[in-house]
């Protein structure tokens, strides 16, 4: 028999593991002393520091696109906090959600258009907008008091398409009482020439003006979303979004929370649905499709579910880093800054990094003898081998002649290697490392710059998968952990 | 069958009474035809073996089920199928068998969410901030360190913004008796309170349950196996049996009842013990 | 009477597709209690391999085989491409996920779904593909009964669809491999503990929905479904309403709702306005699952309290 | 004690969840024919031990032997068959499966299962062999037991791990389960028990470890633990 | 090839003394840059000796991706032809700026803002959809950007909302009734059946044709489908067996064909008859008719080249891609004309597109534009595939 000396609590005590538990919460290294130094500041400058640079963006030389995403971005981060109540507070996946968007937007547009010849004044027209939208989330809400998890997910994503279904098809209603059928949503044309805001004869008719508006609209949205966080009734609505059965025996009324989440939910949306018919001065039924629904699921579980800067970031990226892959010359850019920082990070030494991009140089003048070796035809010059040192970059990424076809073959290469690797030891990962890089800017320098616009859907499919895989809970989302 | 225990006859109206409770479900009946009251400020202890129906008892208090006969009183006023929240409300708040916290809302957090009927704030009073927000949110905050004090310095300091998932099995538990606390509750019901528990903290919740009904006067109904635990804390108990209550009194009397021994406590508890 | 028949058996055909597709969503939902909205982007795959497949034997006119051994290389391509994709895609975008919250992997299956149309689109165009089935097949041949028709391509899904369903019942209930799927879906601790793989048997249960994806592809392709990239989208939707209506995770079910989804959809068709039809079909879904939760042959949740 | 080989051994194992360290240079043998029981608190890592040998938990650093074979790499299937076998924590039976398909999931890793080895544990539990064709799920708590026992016997183990046998059970059936594992020893089923109940536990066992925050801080023949002044006041009550 | 394998080899000799620090580096890589200066001046040398002063870009918005990218990807390839073969035809440095709208309104709307931000751009060929022609009108007609779309074909486009809009094929307005007259005179149909795809091109001939029809005297009955729908068969069932012509408004062909197929198998006697959305390579079923804004432009000898140049580089293509030939050139031309005036911005682009004449297009005809912006002398043909699947002209 043996007792360990070090043992001073004495047998029987033991609440280490859950210690151990609270400790590893704090983060470790350069990363997490940056995050403490920033927490550490007063909230003000925290959230005022990201908007006095939002505020300033019009009076630094920007442009309408740059104010046109500016808008998109507010009306996602609307959408988004909206959403996070019910998603991310009270755990109602509501898969309609776009449904109450478009709801919104179509309302504001049959209120404010030729369509019924209505031109209400805005103000009028947008309350009533939020109220029908709002009723019309109260009752989507409903079936959340009978189904639960996925199969609310399941029916109200059946809500959201059957409201796409009905706008495409309610171009020509047969009333009983009327000869004629009626036009009532304009069909697969959408309405145009929706009327502007317009509040106490201030005319919203630049995207200027409709991005500060955002801007208050949002601040506004954000710090209404920050209070009720901790309030009875945030911590009521996370309470039944942890575990809705324990929540009803704690005093909270789930049903009643329930609903209030729908419609307050949907009211948000139905605003930001107005503005949104109003700034493209038009709705279009093509709008509120799944591609919509999937970004804004997109944005509030990359950031982080139920965390409100989560949010804000995850729209961000879902709004700004699609419009940048735009432009090859930013993708470009972006590409291989994310590929070196990406290796290096991954690499964590710096002997290796000089180590792997020079295995990357050498590769590609490898692959050029070989292929040059058994005779594949190629045109040196990419277009981006230009200047001084075209020719050696010319011989590094080659074009082949057979461009789209090699390209093809590259690409399908390097998801396989990609994923490949990451099933590998990180020893056999840094050996094909070289390799994978430079196979990474050849297929894009030989295909996916051939292609800007799939290459971007491609990239935005890869993050999420990547981002997903590397941090399921969200950049700022905090992770559940079950301590044993 | 025993008689009803000498509180529930001094006293005229029980905290809480069954009356003839059946709850079936499918073939299988759950509670058959099950009476008893509980004195206010008493601690009764339901044991029973696996599948009795001690946790369908429980469900049928809270309004989890509605009972297919009989009625529930709530010092002397029937919550018969009313909803878990509104009988949360009346005064009934209960722990569970697996411990269900709010995993991800800190200590704070799950107390403060069980306050919510005893709050009013609307949803307007929290987003501008009126006085009656304030008020009770400085209220809450007394709430809080007022329930947690009750279990010494286990939940208080820096362990009042861990997350509840971050907590030891044990100080779950203890939580889960705070949270319920904080519904500003009358009557208690416990479920298996130290299951998992070592014996040094078993005896500690057996104290803490005591001092619930000595020092804050509450009413406690208690489902656990521990025998310990059992023999420690209650005034009375109920073994029940396929939903039927097999015996009731003191605990030496349901202990030693043959029918308990039979189907609960084993021949060789009694030798061990 | 003929013209419901022939109505009838538009809905059939249609349900055998939606409910090959369900067969999949189910299976991989009845496992790993999750939905693969990736799915119908397998299938999307399935049939662009049938297709080059077609075309390598000598396309539809020239075949250079006889036509059923090219249809059943066909189906043998697509549905092992499909399967290989499918397992490529739990292993990759769904395995890292297995213990996070329920959000993370579908957001990582719409990922994924982004990413293969996309590829698709890269790799084989933009143009939309047709089978062109009535150059090898006589779709004036097949059974008819007064008016009713039933061509060759049409048995062949329903019957292939009946059998395969048959096929993937058997699997499930009686051979080993389906006894660990059962298990993994009802306790994966519990099954690694008595020494179930629970990687190797959801990579069977991916391989197998996803093969079968594959075949729905061909056979849609063979009706003369126009085949592009994102064909996949809504005849997931489709399918996945078809294995929720049937009651997720029930392989009959998959196969009830699937030829029940088809056959709504081909009498709202015929006798109402075609524009109706899903949204008849969502209103029929969500009204049975406000009646029945989990469906028509789904198994009631087990309440814990 | 003598050289033989441990049926399953565990060589300074050193264990990690995410950073935190779990179990910190556990040591631990159990020899053919042994009963020996894990006592400790909760949180100490008494499961995390049993998940370790298992291969449930990848440890770190050290090593894991059964019958002399190091495992340490290999997967749960393989280990359950080099001859250990579970009993997890609140049996774990698949309920919407009958009894015998959980019978046939008990026997996965053999390719070949005679009708005597069902026979084999059809005669150990009857009342497992009446209900044969009953769903696991709705067994009452005592049958459940003989399933989950009945369960891992299937893969015809040499060793049987069981974890918490007494969780949740009422006295009556934490009394049946402990003679039913008694019983078993005594057909010369080696085991390892993880137990709470350290009074039940060194009733019936021959040998003890006594876990402390990942260590092993006690440990000797059943009686002599059972005399330990610390032990006692710890966990075998008043 | 010699030179170049010397280069790779050079390259990779350069780089393996540079990697292994060797002092005699910089020597080294002096030779190295040495040797590939060689093909660099020959590649200059074979480039021609003017240089070329006109150039601009021009943005192409077309859904590149979703649902419709096989008609974006097919617009913008014939962009890319036309621009290529314009700057090699005049040693202009004109390019080509993407901008992926997804058929949807919305992104149009936004994309617009990026594209009169980006000062580069002289002119916009599309959007392709009507209702995104709405919505990017009035960001355009304020830039005063002129764009000129392929295949909307809304006939309110040209009303005058959009000052700035331009078209190269007719609208519903000239298809309609065309067809409709062909079907009621030479075919000489009693009852048509028009099948309305649910999207803003096939609502807008479906309510044309349907109209000319009713006008025309023949019983006509519309049943609309939503655009997502796989089979066709049950639409199909519905069409009686006295139905003549079954008029269909299908953007993609294969649908068309699929339609057609679906009738023949089930032995019904109607034809179908595919508006321009149909006219492409994959709907030949025999006996069927089409009509096109154009004749086969494999059929003219202007456009036969092209057609072969495409083909090789792209592949098949159908009905939306050549049209964008032409309104790429209309722009190229404009610009080249402002150019040589020496107006090279938006307003001089805009300008000359109004005066735009292209002789001899590979539509057919002349390629001028109205006051309005629609094209001039705009027409339909009618073919009718034979056996083979080949449209033949035959009005």
């Amino acid at each position: 028999m043996s007792t360990t000396p070090e043992d001073s609590r004495g047998i029987g005590t033991d609440e280490w593991v859950a210690q151990h538990g609270e400790r590893a919460q704090r983060g470790t290294g350069l990363y997490a002393r940056i995050g403490e130094a920033w927490m550490g500041l007063p909230s003000l400058v925290r959230w005022g520091i990201p908007l006095l640079l939002v505020v300033l963006v019009p009076f630094a030389g920007s442009n309408d696109y740059i104010l046109r995403i500016g808008i998109n971005l507010g009306l996602f981060l609307l959408l988004a906090l909206g959403l996070n109540l019910v998603v991310g507070y009270s755990g109602l996946l509501d898969l309609g959600f776009i449904a109450f968007y478009g709801f919104g937007a179509y309302a504001y547009a049959a209120l404010a258009s030729e369509q019924f010849g209505l031109h209400l004044p805005s103000l009028l027209a947008i309350v009533i907008v939020v109220v029908t939208t709002a009723a019309f989330g109260f009752t989507l809400g409903l079936p959340s008091r009978r189904l639960t998890g996925d199969y609310l997910a399941i029916a109200t994503l059946f809500f959201g398409q059957m409201f796409v279904v009905l706008m495409v098809s309610s171009d020509a209603v047969q009333f009983p009482w009327m000869d004629e059928p009626m036009d009532l949503t304009g069909g697969a044309n959408g309405i145009s020439n929706v009327d502007q805001l317009s509040v106490l004869g201030f005319t919203f008719d630049s995207n200027l003006s409709y991005y500060l508006l955002l801007i208050v609209l949002v601040v506004l949205a954000t710090v209404a979303t920050k209070r009720i966080h901790f309030s009875r009734h945030g911590l009521a609505w996370r309470s039944l979004g942890e575990d809705s059965l324990a929540a009803q025996h704690m005093t909270i009324p789930t049903v009643r929370l329930k609903l209030l989440a729908f419609t307050l939910g949907a009211g948000i949306a139905g605003l930001a649905g107005a503005i949104f018919a109003s700034v493209q001065q038009g709705v279009y039924p093509s709008t509120f499709e799944l591609p919509l629904l999937i970004t804004i699921y997109a944005a509030i579980i990359l950031g982080g579910l139920g965390s409100i800067p989560g949010v804000l970031l995850g729209a961000a990226i879902m709004t700004i880093l699609p419009e940048l892959l735009r432009f090859p010359e930013y993708s470009n850019w972006l590409f291989l800054v994310v590929l070196i920082l990406g290796t290096i990070m991954y690499l964590k030494s710096w002997k290796l990094v000089p180590a792997v991009f020079a295995g990357m140089i050498a590769i590609g003048f490898i692959a050029n003898v070989i292929f040059l070796a058994i005779g594949v035809p190629y045109l040196t010059t990419a277009e981006w081998a230009k200047g001084p040192l075209a020719p050696v970059l010319g011989s590094w990424i080659f074009m082949p002649e057979e461009r789209v076809l090699i390209g093809n073959i590259a690409f399908v290469a390097l998801v396989v290697a990609v994923a490949w690797m990451s099933l590998l030891t990180r020893r056999t990962t840094i050996i094909l490392l070289p390799f994978v890089l430079w196979l990474a800017i050849f297929t894009w320098e030989v295909r996916l710059m051939l292609e800007p616009s799939i290459t971007r859907q491609l990239l935005v499919g890869a993050l999420l998968v990547v981002l997903m895989a590397t941090r399921p809970q969200g950049i700022f989302g905090k992770p559940r952990v079950e301590v044993l | 069958m025993m008689s009803g225990s000498p509180e529930s006859e001094s006293n005229p109206t029980p905290a809480l009474e069954l009356i003839d409770i059946t709850k079936r479900f499918g073939g299988l009946t759950s509670l058959d035809a099950l009476s008893l009251a509980v004195a206010p400020s008493e601690i009764l202890s339901v044991i029973g073996p696996n599948g009795a129906g001690k946790t369908t008892f429980f469900n049928v208090i809270t309004g989890v089920y509605t009972p297919d006969e009989g009625d529930v009183l709530l010092f002397g006023e029937s919550i018969r199928g009313v909803d878990p929240h509104k009988v949360a409300r009346r005064g009934v708040a209960r722990t569970f068998q697996n411990v269900r916290l709010f995993q991800n809302l800190t200590v704070r957090e799950n107390i403060t969410a069980a306050m919510y009927g005893r709050t009013n704030a609307s949803l307007f009073d929290i987003v501008f901030r009126t006085p009656r927000a304030r008020r009770e949110e400085r209220e809450n905050e007394e709430r809080v360190l007022d329930a947690l004090s009750f279990f010494g310095t286990r939940l208080q300091g820096y362990r009042l913004d861990q997350p509840a998932y971050s907590l030891s099995y044990a100080n779950r538990r203890r939580l889960e008796v705070a949270r319920a606390m904080a519904t500003g509750a009358s009557v208690l019901l416990l479920d298996e309170p130290a299951a998992g528990m070592n014996p040094k903290e078993t005896q500690e919740i057996t104290e803490i349950i005591g001092r619930l009904r000595d020092e804050r006067s509450y009413t406690i109904v208690v489902i656990e196996h521990d025998m310990h635990v059992v023999e420690g804390v209650s005034d009375r108990v109920i073994a029940l049996d396929h939903g039927v209550k097999i015996a009731e009194g003191s605990f030496e009397d349901v202990a030693t009842h043959p029918a308990v021994i039979e189907a609960y406590l084993g021949r060789g508890s009694a030798a061990r013990k | 009477m003929e013209y419901f028949g022939e109505q009838l058996v538009n809905g059939v055909v249609m349900g055998g597709v939606y409910a090959l597709i369900a067969l999949g969503y189910t299976l991989i939902y009845g496992v790993l209690q999750f939905l693969n909205l990736a799915h119908g982007e397998l299938y999307m795959m399935g049939a662009f391999f049938g297709f080059f497949t077609m075309t390598a034997l000598g396309g539809p006119s020239a075949s250079a085989v006889p036509v059923a051994v090219m249809i059943g290389i066909m189906f043998i391509v697509a549905m092992g491409g499909g399967a290989l994709l499918g397992v490529a895609v739990e292993r990759f975008a769904y395995r890292p996920l297995r213990n996070s919250s329920r959000l993370a992997p579908l957001i990582s299956a719409l990922g994924v779904s982004l990413f293969l149309q996309n590829a698709a689109l890269l790799l084989f165009g933009a143009r939309v593909r047709l089978y062109d089935t009535g150059q090898f097949i006589d779709l004036r041949s097949g059974i008819s009964i007064g008016r009713i028709r039933i061509d060759p391509t049409e048995m062949m899904v329903v019957i292939g669809a009946l059998l395969l369903m048959a096929g993937l019942w058997l699997m499930v209930n009686r051979t080993r491999l389906g006894r660990a799927m059962r298990a993994v879906a009802v306790d994966q601790d519990a099954a690694v503990m008595n020494g179930i793989d629970v990687d190797r048997t959801v990579v069977w249960t991916f391989a197998i929905a996803s093969g079968l994806a594959g075949a729905a592809g061909v056979m849609s392709g063979l009706l003369l479904y126009p085949v592009d990239q994102y064909m996949g989208v809504f005849a997931g939707l489709k399918g996945f309403s078809a294995a929720v209506l049937g009651g997720i995770g029930s392989i009959p079910g998959a196969m009830l709702g699937g030829f029940l989804l088809g056959i709504t959809e081909a009498l709202v068709t015929g006798y109402l306005n075609p524009t109706y039809a899903d949204f008849i079909a969502f209103l029929i879904l969500i009204l049975v699952l406000l009646i029945r939760p989990r469906g028509i042959l789904g198994r009631p949740a087990i309440a814990k309290v | 004690m003598t050289e033989r080989t441990p049926l399953l051994e565990l060589r300074d194992v050193n264990t990690y969840y995410g950073q935190i360290h779990i179990l910190q240079g556990v040591n631990l043998r159990v020899f053919e024919g042994e009963f020996v029981a894990l006592l400790g608190g909760n949180a100490c890592g008494k499961s995390t031990t049993l998940k370790t040998a298992v291969g449930l938990v990848t440890p770190k650093s050290g090593s894991v032997l059964i019958d002399g074979v190091e495992v340490t790499k290999e997967k749960p299937g393989e280990r359950i068959r080099r001859g250990i076998a579970v009993v997890p924590e609140n049996r774990r039976l698949f309920g919407p499966m009958t009894v015998m398909e959980n019978l046939q999931i008990g026997a996965y890793t053999r390719s070949h299962v005679p009708k005597e080895d069902y026979d084999y544990v059809f005669d150990l539990f009857p009342k497992v062999a009446e209900r044969r064709n009953q769903l696991a799920g709705t067994l009452s708590g005592g049958e459940q037991q003989m399933v989950a026992v009945a369960r891992a016997l299937m893969s015809k183990p040499k060793l049987l791990l069981m974890d918490e046998p007494s969780m949740g059970l009422s006295p009556l059936l934490v009394e049946q389960s402990f003679e039913l594992i008694d019983d078993l020893h005594r057909q010369g089923v080696s085991m390892l028990v993880v137990e709470q109940n350290a009074n039940m536990a060194l009733s019936v066992a021959d040998r003890g470890y006594v876990l402390q925050t990942g260590r092993v801080v006690l440990e000797g023949p059943a009686a002599d633990l059972a005399q330990d002044a610390e032990l006692r006041k710890a966990y075998l009550g008043r | 090839m010699k030179k170049r394998l010397a280069l790779g080899m050079g390259g990779l000799a350069a780089f393996a003394m540079v990697a292994s620090g060797c002092a005699g580096g910089s020597t080294s890589t002096e030779s190295s840059a040495a040797a590939a200066s060689a093909p660099a001046a020959s590649a200059a040398a074979s480039a021609p000796a003017e240089a070329p002063v006109c150039g601009g870009s021009i943005a192409v918005m077309a859904p590149l991706t979703g649902g419709a990218a096989s008609i974006g990807q097919e617009q913008l390839n014939f962009a890319k032809l036309a621009v290529d073969d314009f700057n090699a035809a005049n040693s202009s440095t004109y390019a080509l700026v993407e901008s992926d709208t997804q058929l949807d309104a919305g992104q149009a709307s936004t994309q617009s803002t990026s594209i009169v931000s980006d000062s580069a751009i002289i002119g916009v060929v599309g959007p392709a959809g009507s209702q995104e022609v709405s919505a990017v009108g009035p960001a355009f007609s304020e830039a005063g950007l002129g764009f000129v779309s392929a295949s909307a074909t809304n006939p309110d486009l040209t009303n005058g909302d959009n000052p700035t809009f331009f078209r190269v094929v007719p609208t519903d307005a000239v298809q309609g009734p065309t067809d409709a007259e062909f079907i009621a005179g030479t075919i000489g149909a009693k009852k048509v059946v028009v099948i309305e795809e649910k999207t803003d091109y096939g609502t807008g001939i479906a309510k044309s044709v349907a109209d000319a029809l009713t006008a025309a005297g023949v019983a006509n009955e519309v049943i609309a489908v939503p655009e997502d729908k796989k089979s066709y068969d049950d639409v199909v069932s519905k069409v009686g067996d006295d139905v003549d012509v079954v008029f269909v408004t299908f953007q993609v062909a294969a649908k068309s064909e699929q339609v057609a197929q679906s009738l023949v198998k089930s032995g019904k006697k109607a034809v179908v008859f595919g508006s321009d959305g149909s006219f492409s390579g994959d709907f030949k079923t025999g006996g069927s008719y089409v009509s096109a804004f154009a004749p086969d432009i494999k059929g003219i000898p202007a456009a036969a080249d092209v057609a072969q140049r495409f083909s090789d580089a792209y592949g098949e293509f159908g009905t939306f891609g050549p049209p964008v030939y032409v309104a790429t050139q209309s722009i190229l031309q404009a610009a080249q004309r402002a150019c040589a005036a020496g107006a090279s911005d938006r307003a001089g682009v805009l300008a000359e597109l109004k005066n735009t004449n292209i002789a001899g297009s590979i539509l057919g005809g002349d390629i001028a534009f109205d006051a309005m912006g629609d094209v001039n002398g705009a027409k339909f043909y009618i073919f009718k595939l034979d056996e083979s699947g080949a449209p033949q002209l035959v009005q």
